[in-house]
């Protein structure tokens, strides 16, 4: 029944705009424990779109089969097709490293590298191959600056990433993903660990981003939820030790309004989780 | 107070054995009884710990006492700084050996840490779990191996292929090196690890997250996260090195002089101890024991750099 | 010139990749040829007549069973007298000190004993326990002497293993109204006891094979030790001499395999230690 | 009735140590109740200690000196020890003289071909400090001067051997006795070291090992000395130790 | 104004019963860190009191000074006055040990020691000196009865304590408090880590529990606390780094429908944490 659920919404929703990411029945495996099942969804391009559900239901294990992070992980397995712009990203030759370039990522911990908030910027276009000065002072100014932490920062380009409070490391890690210019942004509970200021610095981030980039971000925060995203998936685990499955997806509004399952509506109600 | 009053709950319970004087719904103070017993098994731990500030301190005096002589007697400089070891002409200077052992010990790490870290990168990062299984064993067996074994196996096996292929006795750095290299392996490998798990996991997903390859990951992020660690490692590896006796008397040659070429014999301030000490007396033997200061001297200095160094780093970032 | 770039990136992944591989098959190959080498020369001397007959003659020929018999002595001395001394004051570092000038002075005296090296240990025996004691060549002086060699390693392995139980259990225990001497006495130890044998048992196979301190406060004299003041040649020295002498090199060889053999035993039995405690956590 | 003491001490040369113990552990096998400690402390102490009463058997691998003559010390001669200058099989050098083998080991000479070899740098080895032989060569052939000092210094007979066995440019000396197959004895002043040559005194680099008492053996000391000089013991234990029995030479 | 919010509270709300615990001007330090500061509050007998409050704001923190388990923690700092009964808990001379036998506590992370199911319930008896097998045979069932957990285990009484499930060990630890008749039991978030049976079973004993024992909770579920608590206390740090406060006290059917203070109101509907 989940399943019919999920492969009707598409038709409906997707009407709107471009897909960035198509994925058609999505299984994940870590180890021999199914995780996710029987996933389908389109993910637009140019829009917000929030995962949300009870912990442990896999929102952030579907995220991270988009930019492929799960295969740093050993044993796990993933069936099923994730298109990115219509080309399979587990397609045989695929590099990896160059699909998470694209998709860029944002995690729940601030995480800036051990070096100064310069290096940290530079790190990415560097990889790449850039190599003079003057291009990587242009890239680390205006990352820092597309990512709202620039005035905070300017003048302690030289001092170590992680002497910043969690806010500004957040935006300073989002400012590192900015300079390799990617395509889509995977948050996986970017506020959760960082003070109301900066959650809100974040928020208006987003807002500022979508225009050129494609975002998909995983909270717990219903209300963040509801003010950011454009889109709603809700995951649940109806059994513990059972694999997840996609329960409802649709436009926020939609959703938070008028969900099609009691299930969604009890979760959004807090009658559970 | 109600009906349910503590007091009531306290009825049934099991009637503490040294409860005080207080007990009465009020809160008891600690027995006297208990009190000393808590402080009397304090101190006997503590005693207990001091016993290794009392075992470096008796170091230091038993060895000092026997040894201090010889530096009374040729002055600090002469004993240090004078180029002929000759014992039987009644010559102690010791710089010749201070030399070799560094050299010895030198060429030990540039074989050594490379082969470390690199293993403690494999072993870390690049090892799938069950490759890790079968490796990291055999690094902590490297570890137990006697190094009188190591001797042993660098005599007879080691030393006859070094002399075949480069000809000459077989003694020498060049043999030293290869043995040392591989002793100080397992102590610069595990720590090196460990030094590795440390780095945050977010570290290496954000990286990785970036697009980087494992390499780049390892070389860019981990190793420079890591460094602190790399670099205590690498000093005990050091000290282990420098202090490394049986082993490389066996292989060196120990002749007293500073060999013109790799494949030449020499000795160290470690394994002059091991063959002159059957037979020496008098000044011959305090200078023995001075040579045992000077290595006490310097295994201290690589422990006090550990601590400064990671002192650094607890200011720094 | 992106694809380029991007062959670039890979080559250089691949070859680095391949050089850690290298490093590390290296390691093992190390390992593997000392092991291998010493088991086909020893093999054929491990005859129950090598292990259990004493050695004779000028060049030591026949057995090793003085030689086992002094090792595995002052290797249980050793471990006897350091143990309790290393749990206690590991307890103490873990549980009862607070951070401050006396702490760090122990953790600095640990560490600076840990790196003394072993030849150094040997020459203070000599002066403090044969002679400064007047313990003469004996394996209690032996056994004292490597006790300071050992006292940091099981020190250090039993702080971990104390830090390493959960401090929720401590808590648990605190909660019920326990001392702090009834917690660690009844909870914190009992759970550190698996990780702390490994430790004990490492180190002992450390002690079985040390040589340089041995040599210098047990003597080299052909002897079963039955009390602690009796003098004894372990087998690493015996190894040492019979290298040394390198003319009854067969006997060497035997002494090598019988010596690895055993630290082998000490480390597996280690091994297994940790890993039965794992699986009865898990 | 059996000896007087029960007890006996021998100390002295670390030299002759091997078959002082040897012998030893091999008389109380045979003679349950007797008791004979050994200790290595060198010859000098040996004569000391022999001369002053502390032990009833001194060794020694010297002859006694000129005011150590006057102690009233009685010798008996127990073993020789020849030394053998050694080459690789393969070095085509088959004799060298006193002095050519004094230059070798005081490096004035660094290549065979001074002494009639291939084109091939010298790789010299000696004995550590601690050793008789050392002590015993030095003496005889460089006359006390120095040996050179980058030579390897080894501390056993077997070590030696085996470095020239395996190294084609290496020298070294050992006792006769642990010459083989692996290396060749060169002849000294055209005498090849033999246990011919040797016992007839021709062969320059030999010394005899000593056992002293104060006055002649009696008891128990007479009855260790006995059987050290005993067939088997010259056979099996001296030999074993790399000396040559001594009644080849004085029978 | 925090202060004199907190402190007019008590007036209102005490007059329903005993307290148990009278807490006075408390604050707290770790180091140099003011975690807690000016904490006025009365808790009363027989009574189900539940703090709330985002992450990080000092509820642990708060409960463990109510039964100095803080102590433990070298280089921390408590001043002002907590009293049981109207006794100083950090009065002179007092017996810690004692105090946490009649204050008992369950901890998130289910801690059953690594010894027998029975063994873990003796403990805390054998350590006050019950010795006879009889008096801890009973002891032991009476407690597993008591904290529901006697049916699941009666057959495996010396099976290790940590062979049980999530949720049975939680219900062990709970027998295991019990067995030392604590007057006081301390619940640190003691159903976030067990299955929602559990939760279900340790509801309902903290019902039956709160006859004979005052009960204190810390939870991150708002739902929870509105369930079983009969007070609620919400704890707010306002700035990273800064001392939390006591916001708002009161019983609880109030404060979850007509909270004073807006900071109150915004946290319980969600809109932030
Ligand atoms: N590395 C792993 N190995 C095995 N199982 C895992 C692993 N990571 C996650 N899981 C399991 O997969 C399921 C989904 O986990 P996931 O982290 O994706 O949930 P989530 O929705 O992100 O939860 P949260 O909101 O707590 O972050 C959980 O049951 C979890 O226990
Ligand atoms: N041992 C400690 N040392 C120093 N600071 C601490 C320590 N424990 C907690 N803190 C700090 O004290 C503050 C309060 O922590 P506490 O654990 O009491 O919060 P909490 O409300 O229980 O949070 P949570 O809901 O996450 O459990 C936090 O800022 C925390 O970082
Ligand atoms: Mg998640
Ligand atoms: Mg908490």
């Amino acid at each position: 029944m989940t399943d019919k659920l999920a492969s009707q919404d598409p038709g409906d929703v997707l009407s709107a705009g471009a897909d960035k990411f198509t994925v058609d029945g999505l299984d994940f495996f870590y180890g021999a424990f199914n995780a996710l099942s029987g996933i389908d969804v389109r993910i637009k391009e140019h829009a917000v779109t929030a995962f949300i559900g009870p912990s442990g239901c896999g929102k952030s294990t579907f995220l991270r089969c988009l930019n492929r992070m799960n295969d740093l992980i050993p044993g796990t397995r993933c069936e099923g097709k994730v298109r990115l712009d219509g080309h399979d990203v587990y397609g045989p030759g695929v590099d990896p490293a160059d699909l998470r370039r694209r998709v860029g990522m944002i995690f729940q911990q601030p995480n800036p590298f051990p070096m100064t908030i310069y290096d940290n910027v530079a790190y990415g276009p560097r990889l790449h191959g850039m190599r003079k000065r003057a291009d990587l002072d242009a890239v680390v100014e205006e990352s820092l600056k597309r990512a709202n932490v620039w005035k905070e920062v300017k003048d302690i380009l030289g001092r170590g990433g992680l002497t910043l409070s969690g806010g500004q490391q957040q935006r300073l890690c989002i400012a590192r993903v900015l300079a390799v210019e990617p395509e889509v942004l995977l948050m996986d509970e970017p506020c959760s660990a960082i003070d109301p200021t900066s959650v809100q610095k974040v928020e208006d981030l987003m807002a500022e981003l979508k225009d050129r980039i494609t975002i998909v971000i995983v909270t717990h925060n219903m209300q963040q939820a509801a003010r950011v995203s454009d889109y709603t998936a809700f995951f649940l685990q109806e059994l513990a030790g059972e694999a997840a499955h996609l329960i409802e997806f649709d436009r926020t509004a939609t959703l938070f309004t008028t969900p099609r399952d009691r299930r969604t509506e009890d979760y959004i109600t807090g009658r559970f989780g | 107070m109600s009906a349910g009053s503590p007091r009531e709950g306290q009825a049934q319970a099991p009637a503490p054995q040294d409860r005080g004087p207080a007990g009465n719904g009020g809160l008891s103070r600690i027995s006297r009884a208990t009190h000393l017993k808590e402080a009397l098994l304090r101190n006997a731990f503590l005693v207990c710990a001091c016993v290794a500030v009392a075992g470096v301190t008796l170091i230091f005096v038993f060895v000092g006492y026997q040894g201090w002589p010889i530096f009374a007697k040729l002055g600090i400089g002469e004993f240090l700084g004078g180029r002929v070891w000759y014992p039987t002409k009644g010559l102690f200077g010791i710089l010749t050996l201070v030399v070799n052992s560094l050299l010895a010990m030198a060429g030990g790490l540039v074989l050594g840490a490379p082969l470390a870290v690199g293993t403690a990168v494999f072993l870390s990062e690049v090892a799938s779990p069950r490759v890790r299984e079968v490796t990291r064993p055999a690094v902590e067996l490297l570890a137990g191996i006697p190094s009188v074994v190591y001797g042993f196996f660098g005599l007879v096996l080691l030393r006859p292929i070094i002399a075949r292929v480069f000809g000459g006795l077989g003694f020498g750095l060049f043999t030293v090196w290869v043995i040392l290299g591989v002793m100080i392996v397992p102590t610069i490998a595990t720590l090196t690890e460990d030094a590795l798990r440390s780095v945050p996991e977010g570290i290496r997903e954000a990286s990785y997250a970036m697009g980087a390859t494992k390499w780049q990951t390892i070389w860019r992020v981990l190793l420079p996260a890591a460094r602190i660690g790399i670099i205590d490692a690498v000093i005990l590896g050091m000290g282990r090195a420098i202090g490394e006796t049986m082993a490389v008397v066996m292989i060196a040659g120990n002749a007293p002089v500073i060999p013109d070429s790799i494949f030449k014999p020499f000795l160290t301030l470690t394994t002059v101890i091991v063959m002159d000490m059957p037979y020496a007396s008098g000044d011959h033997r305090t200078a023995l024991f001075g040579v045992a200061i000077v290595l006490f001297v310097i295994s201290m200095i690589f422990v006090a750099s550990i601590r400064v160094i990671s002192r650094s780093r607890g200011e720094g970032d | 010139m992106r694809s380029l770039e991007r062959v670039d990136k890979r080559l250089t992944n691949g070859l680095a990749l391949g050089v850690i591989w290298l490093a590390a098959i290296t390691t093992v190959a190390a390992l593997g040829a000392i092991l291998l080498y010493v088991v086909v020369n020893g093999i054929g001397s491990l005859t129950p007549a090598f292990i259990f007959t004493w050695p004779h003659g000028v060049n030591m020929e026949g057995g090793i069973w003085p030689t086992i018999q002094s090792t595995v002595y002052v290797t249980a001395l050793a471990m006897l007298i350091t143990t309790p001394v290393a749990v206690l004051a590991a307890v103490y570092l873990a549980e009862y000190a607070v951070q401050g000038r006396l702490v760090r002075t122990i953790r600095f005296a640990a560490d600076s004993l840990a790196s003394v090296p072993s030849i150094v240990m040997g020459l203070f025996g000599l002066a403090a326990f044969v002679e400064g004691a007047g313990l003469k060549f004996s394996v209690l002086a032996a056994a004292l002497a490597l006790s300071f060699l050992l006292l940091p390693i099981v020190m250090r392995t039993t702080e971990e293993a104390i830090r390493s139980v959960p401090r929720y259990a401590r808590w648990g225990s605190y909660g019920l109204g326990a001392t702090k001497w009834q917690t660690v006495s009844r909870i914190v130890l009992p759970s550190a006891t698996p990780r702390i044998t490994t430790g004990v048992i490492l180190a002992a196979g450390r002690a079985a094979g040390e040589t340089a301190v041995v040599i210098y406060t047990m003597g080299t004299m052909i002897n079963a030790p039955l009390f602690p003041s009796d003098g004894g040649r372990t087998m690493p020295v015996h190894l040492m001499l019979l290298a040394q002498d390198g003319i009854n090199l067969h006997a060497a060889y035997g002494t090598a395999l019988v010596l690895v053999l055993m630290v082998l035993a000490f480390n597996i039995v280690a091994r297994w230690v940790s890993r039965r405690n794992r699986s009865m956590q898990g | 009735g059996g000896p007087a003491q029960q007890k006996l001490t021998v100390t002295g040369s670390t030299t002759i140590l091997p078959i002082a113990e040897a012998s030893a552990d091999m008389y109380q096998a045979a003679h349950p109740g007797t008791r004979i400690l050994v200790a290595g402390v060198g010859s000098s102490q040996g004569i000391e200690s022999v001369s002053q009463g502390t032990s009833d058997i001194g060794t020694s691998s010297r002859e006694l000196a000129p005011e150590e003559k006057k102690l009233g010390l009685v010798d008996t001669k127990i073993a020789l020890d020849a030394i053998a200058v050694i080459v690789n099989p393969s070095n085509p050098v088959r004799a060298l003289t006193m002095q050519q083998a004094a230059a070798i080991f005081e490096r004035r000479i660094t290549n065979w071909s001074q002494v009639g070899g291939h084109d091939m740098p010298i790789g010299l080895v000696n004995r550590d400090e601690a050793s008789g032989t050392r002590d015993a060569f030095s003496k005889i052939v460089l006359k006390g001067r120095d040996f050179d000092r980058t030579a390897a210094v080894l501390p056993g007979t077997g070590q030696v051997r085996a470095v020239v066995t395996e190294s084609p440019g290496a020298v070294g000396f050992i006792s006769l006795g642990f010459v083989d197959r692996g290396v060749k004895a060169v002849a000294i002043d055209r005498i090849r070291p033999t246990e011919a040559t040797v016992a007839d005194g021709t062969y320059p680099i030999s010394r005899v090992l000593h056992f002293f008492t104060k006055g002649q053996p009696k008891g128990l000391a007479k009855a260790y000395i006995d059987f050290v000089l005993s067939t088997p013991v010259q056979d099996a234990v001296v030999r074993d130790a790399g000396f040559l029995p001594i009644d080849k030479a004085l029978k």
